[in-house]
């Protein structure tokens, strides 16, 4: 499939593709840290946000069974 | 000694470890859902490991962790039917020409031959459903229904005549909407269509025009004579009436102000849906 | 494209104009059940309304879309032509015909059931037949994307699948699985009882076989997003997918872990064990893995793409990215959507406390964020990416997508989150109207407006979204675009069998369907619960 | 080949990903320790009677005939309350039931499947006919709380509600037969 370099204009969906590999090499020496505390920070407040859930709304609403 | 790098190697050491997780995993739950917590709850609940287990599993009613309550004794019932396969069985058997004879003989005098009563009190029949019929004839049998009437006529009848006499009825032509009466207050209209959730009413319509998926036995409201309805909703008010199972009718007719009940019974006479 | 583009085109406009209509419902319903629109409507227009934005939502757009993108996904990944394309197009119009049987039997108030069906209230058994039409059909694609596979693999022995083909068998073999228990529901139980040819139902065994399909349909509908997300996004950041792996990974545990988990469904159910459900709780903690997998290596490909663009430090990254264009956009606002809905299925999986808020708001506010917020917005990116492939136009600006994309956000949000707060009060499901002279509805009130204006925005984007699509049709010619699928940072050179293929994986399912599903249903064999009388709605 | 496609680089990536996915273990196991630890420590289940009974007979005989519904204190002091769900009311409409005593609700449905749910609390089960649904619970306020039905069960399902009255120990008063029936207000 022959590829068309498209100007980078808004009407243009296209992202620029060709990745440089040695700038490729020098990101990966930092990523995944900053992805890592984004995601990690995030879950972790599903986990805090599940936990008051649990603690603060859903025991003292008395047990069932 | 193979190459690790051999696809066939790699896959083996996949095969076998996934195959060990995912085993693991769905043992593990096993073990503390059936096992573990029901032991533990038993335990707490006085209630010994088999039995509790037994209950986690679903083999024996009741919850793990508690005693399971005893039933009560057995009152009166406020109707006998009960609807099974076998009375729809015996209702799509049943013969409306038996049921003419039946109607011609006896029936016809007050609900007429084709099922339009001869007084505004004395409902009509015509293209009401079998089941609803049948239901309140064998309620007049069985003495769960009182009327004059009906109860001696109703005691004379055996089970396939009553469901031959409901074939017939149901089998009659419904009116035509009378266009004279079909100027309905709007209160009906709200009642019928969208009920009143303040106070709990459901739409009439939900259950009293075809095919509303509602209750089996409940009657079709169409071109129904005024002063019938009118006089059942006030005995189902005061309790005179209390065949309608779990008191369905009697709570919706008790919270009906007089003039509702009026206004309702004039929009089923002319019956626009 | 090889000419697969008028198949594409078709499914995907029978999807959206069902997507449209349904949005209109949807905004309707809001109306009607809040304080504003109080008393306007029958409950039998509602119902009738909810139906079919039910089944407009849930079975059509997602259907038709799934059909569309698989056959897209296989033409241009693996760059061959379609096998049985003629098949597909049978398959086309086959679905079709399901869905106008079921929308005239919805219009005729004769499919008042819902689309979760409730037996033993039946409604038309046309409405059902319909339905079974449209899954007959799609049962067409499976085949054909199983084909298509097996035939790219017999050209290139030895060669791993491109990961979006592989995604979307995975997906196929899912739905497989998937429709087993509503199709044994539909044709043993609800359709029969349609028809008069039985007169009770046992309801125990039909909400067991329900429950079999209600949660795997659920990823059936969200793979395309995860499609996008691995396959897609990292191109469209400019940069590379973290790790190719990780994807087949994801993938494969949707596939095992999406089906042995349905029961979680009916934790408030009084006909099966505490025991057996404890078991599918278990295993439903671990259908987060995959999603919780996907958000790491995601972000972690958006991280390489933000920091090849010179983002820097720990988070200058994020600033860095090309959040002009609708594919980048879409994923952000999509993670902060399936944040909150993740959050709100960590709730309902807990074992007691789905308890709390079991068939309230919660409920709806958790799958509307996570289906209609997070997937439906990935339809949206996936649609806005292609369309210039199908049409072979190039759009004059990107400002109407991005705003429709950001519209659909802010509605979700404001329609979603007063939601999750009314279901804990405990504002109950699927009622027409509520009665808001009762002191503790009327403290409700001022929320359920607030949601309402949620809807509308999300009509109006809604309304946008098809615009913008059909504007393209009618702009100006542009050149082929350049390749959609995003490379790895270490593209896979030969992957093990089993990441390759989907025998040992079908074997694993039958295993756990078989541990998690196979008392809870043989208590029905074994001695059936005592039925109870059909109900008919018709 | 570049540093970034050396296998031993691959081989980190995989690594770093396995360490991510370790930290998701640790969050599963975190979810569901704290439902086996509420399981065990303090008896929450989800209601799971599977207690079979024939719909089709209910009103016959037996504990879910008209006159047994409603709240009952047994000669040893447990609370039972009985109720219907049917198209489209509840028996009976008002429930009374204690404050800070356990109470056992049992509801079965005679038609179609129901659901309820008590507002502010945790009391909430399906109601499916063919079963007895059995809720074991403790209401902590006194309080007028609604009980709606909260499954689709045909058109009439919007107006299908009942009041449910916690009553402190003052006005919880069985009659001779140990029946409790709601306040008038």
């Amino acid at each position: 499939m022959p590829e068309t370099n498209t100007s980078a204009a808004d009407g243009s969906l296209e992202a620029v593709d060709e990745v440089d590999e040695a700038a490729l090499a020098e990101v990966m020496r930092t990523v995944p840290l900053g992805a890592g505390v984004l995601a990690g920070g995030a879950v972790a407040l599903l986990v805090l946000g599940y936990l008051a859930i649990y603690l603060l709304i859903f025991l003292p609403r008395g047990v069932v069974g | 000694m193979a190459d690790p790098a051999d696809p066939q190697v790699l896959d083996r050491s996949w095969r076998t470890w996934s195959s060990l997780i995912v085993i693991a995993i769905v043992l593990t739950g096993a073990l503390l859902g059936v096992l573990i917590i029901p032991a533990v709850q038993g335990r707490s609940a006085g209630i010994d490991t088999f039995t509790a287990i037994c209950r986690a599993l679903g083999i024996l009613p009741g919850s793990p962790a508690v005693q399971q309550v005893v039933s009560r004794n057995p009152p009166t019932p406020v109707s006998q039917v009960v609807w099974t396969p076998g009375v729809l069985q015996i209702l799509a058997a049943a013969n409306p020409e038996r049921g003419r004879a039946k109607v011609t003989e006896v029936c016809f005098a007050c609900h007429g031959e084709n099922g339009v009563s001869i007084s505004p009190d004395i409902p009509n029949l015509a293209g009401q459903s079998g089941a609803a019929i049948y239901k309140q004839l064998h309620d007049y049998r069985s003495g769960s229904r009182t009327n004059q009437s009906m109860t001696d006529i109703a005691k004379a009848l055996d089970e396939s005549v009553i469901a031959d006499v409901a074939a017939y009825y149901a089998g009659q032509p419904m009116r035509n909407p009378n266009p004279r009466t079909l100027g309905a207050s709007e209160a009906a209209i709200k009642l019928v269509e969208l009920g009143d959730p303040n106070r709990n009413i459901p739409p009439c319509s939900a259950c009293h025009r075809h095919g509303s998926g509602g209750p089996i036995e409940t009657p079709v409201l169409s071109e129904q004579q005024e002063g019938y309805i009118m006089a059942q909703l006030k005995m189902y008010a005061s309790g005179q009436r209390r065949n309608d199972v779990y008191g369905r009718m009697r709570a919706i007719a008790a919270k009906l102000t007089e003039s509702e009940v009026k206004d309702l019974s004039a929009y089923y006479r002319a019956g626009l849906r | 494209m090889r000419n697969a583009e008028r198949l594409c085109l078709a499914h995907f406009w029978v999807a959206f104009a069902a997507f449209a209509a349904a949005a209109v419902l949807g905004a309707w319903q809001m109306w009607v059940r809040s304080p504003l629109g109080a008393h306007i409507g029958t409950p039998d227009d509602y119902y009738m309304s909810v139906t079919a934005h039910g089944v407009a939502m849930a079975y059509v757009l997602t259907t038709f879309f799934i059909m569309g993108f698989g056959y897209f996904v296989a033409v241009t990944s693996l760059d061959r032509p379609l096998p049985g394309k003629a098949w597909a197009w049978l398959g086309f119009v086959v679905a079709v015909i399901g869905v106008v049987m079921v929308v005239i039997t919805i219009a005729a108030g004769k499919g008042s059931v819902l689309f979760t069906f409730y037996p033993p209230l039946t409604a038309s058994p046309w409405f059902y037949i319909g339905l079974v039409l449209v899954v007959a059909a799609s049962w067409v694609w499976c085949v054909l994307m199983l084909v298509a596979m097996a035939q790219w693999k017999r050209h290139n022995p030895g060669q791993p699948v491109p990961l979006a083909m592989f995604a979307t068998v995975a997906n196929a073999v899912m739905w497989l699985w998937t429709t087993a228990g509503v199709a044994v529901e539909l044709l043993y139980q609800v359709i029969p009882a349609a028809f008069g040819l039985i007169q009770t139902i046992d309801v125990g065994l039909a909400r067991t076989l329900f429950s079999w399909t209600l949660h795997a349909i659920v990823y059936f509908w969200l793979i395309p997003a995860y499609i996008a997300f691995y396959t897609m996004v990292p191109r469209a950041a400019g940069g590379r997918l973290y790790s190719d792996t990780m994807g087949r990974i994801t993938f494969i545990l949707f596939l095992i872990y999406s089906l042995p988990v349905g029961m979680h469904h009916l934790l408030m159910d009084p006909e099966h064990g505490s025991g057996t459900k404890f078991i599918q709780v278990f295993l439903t903690a671990f259908v987060s893995v995959p999603t919780l997998l996907t958000i790491f290596t995601i972000t972690a490909s958006l991280e390489i793409a933000g920091r090849l663009r010179g983002g820097r430090g720990l988070f200058g990254w994020i600033a860095a990215l090309p959040w002009e264009r609708p594919m980048v956009l879409a994923t952000g606002l999509a993670f902060v959507m399936l944040g909150f809905g993740g959050f709100g299925g960590l709730i309902n999986m807990a074992y007691g406390m789905n308890a709390m808020i079991h068939n309230t708001s919660w409920v709806t506010a958790h799958f509307h964020l996570i289906f209609g917020g997070s997937v439906v917005i990935m339809y949206f990116a996936i649609a806005y990416e292609i369309w210039p492939r199908l049409t072979g136009r190039a759009y004059v600006s990107l400002q109407p997508l991005r705003l429709q994309l950001w519209l659909w956000f802010v509605g979700m949000m404001v329609m979603t989150l007063p939601w999750h707060w009314l279901g804990l009060q405990g504002q109950w499901r699927r009622v027409a109207n509520f009665n808001y002279d009762n002191p503790i509805i009327a403290g409700w009130g001022p929320l359920v407006d607030v949601s309402l204006v949620g809807g509308l925005v999300l009509l109006v984007s809604a309304l946008l979204f098809v615009r913008n699509l059909a504007a393209l049709h009618r702009g100006l010619p542009a050149a082929v675009p350049r390749p959609l699928y995003a490379l790895a940072v270490h593209p896979p050179r030969q992957v093990p069998a089993a990441l390759n293929g989907f025998g040992l994986w079908n074997v694993l399912v039958l295993v756990l369907m078989l541990l998690a599903y196979g008392f809870p249903l043989a208590q029905f064999v074994i001695t059936p619960s005592p039925s109870a009388m059909v109900h008919r709605i018709q | 080949m570049s540093e970034a496609h050396h296998p031993a680089h691959e081989r980190r990536i995989l690594g770093t990903e396995l360490l991510w996915a370790f930290g998701v273990g640790v969050l599963v196991a975190v979810l569901l320790g704290m439902v086996l630890f509420t399981a065990l420590t303090q008896n929450i289940n989800p209601p799971s009677n599977v207690e079979r009974i024939d719909p089709k007979n209910l009103h016959l005989s037996g504990e879910f005939a008209e006159q047994n519904l409603g709240t009952v204190v047994a000669a040893d002091g447990s609370v039972t309350t009985r109720i219907i769900a049917t198209q489209f009311m509840f028996a009976p409409h008002c429930v009374a039931v204690p404050q800070g005593r356990p109470v056992t609700l049992r509801l079965a449905s005679p038609d179609v499947i129901h659901g309820i749910l008590v507002t502010g609390t945790n009391v909430n089960t399906m109601v499916v006919p063919g079963f007895v649904a059995q809720v074991h619970a403790q209401f902590t306020r006194a309080d007028e709380l609604l009980m709606p039905c909260h499954e689709y069960c045909g058109l009439g399902h919007s107006e299908m509600w009942a009041t449910v009255q916690v009553l402190d120990a003052a006005a919880f008063k069985p009659d001779a037969e140990g029946r409790v029936t709601c306040a008038q207000r």
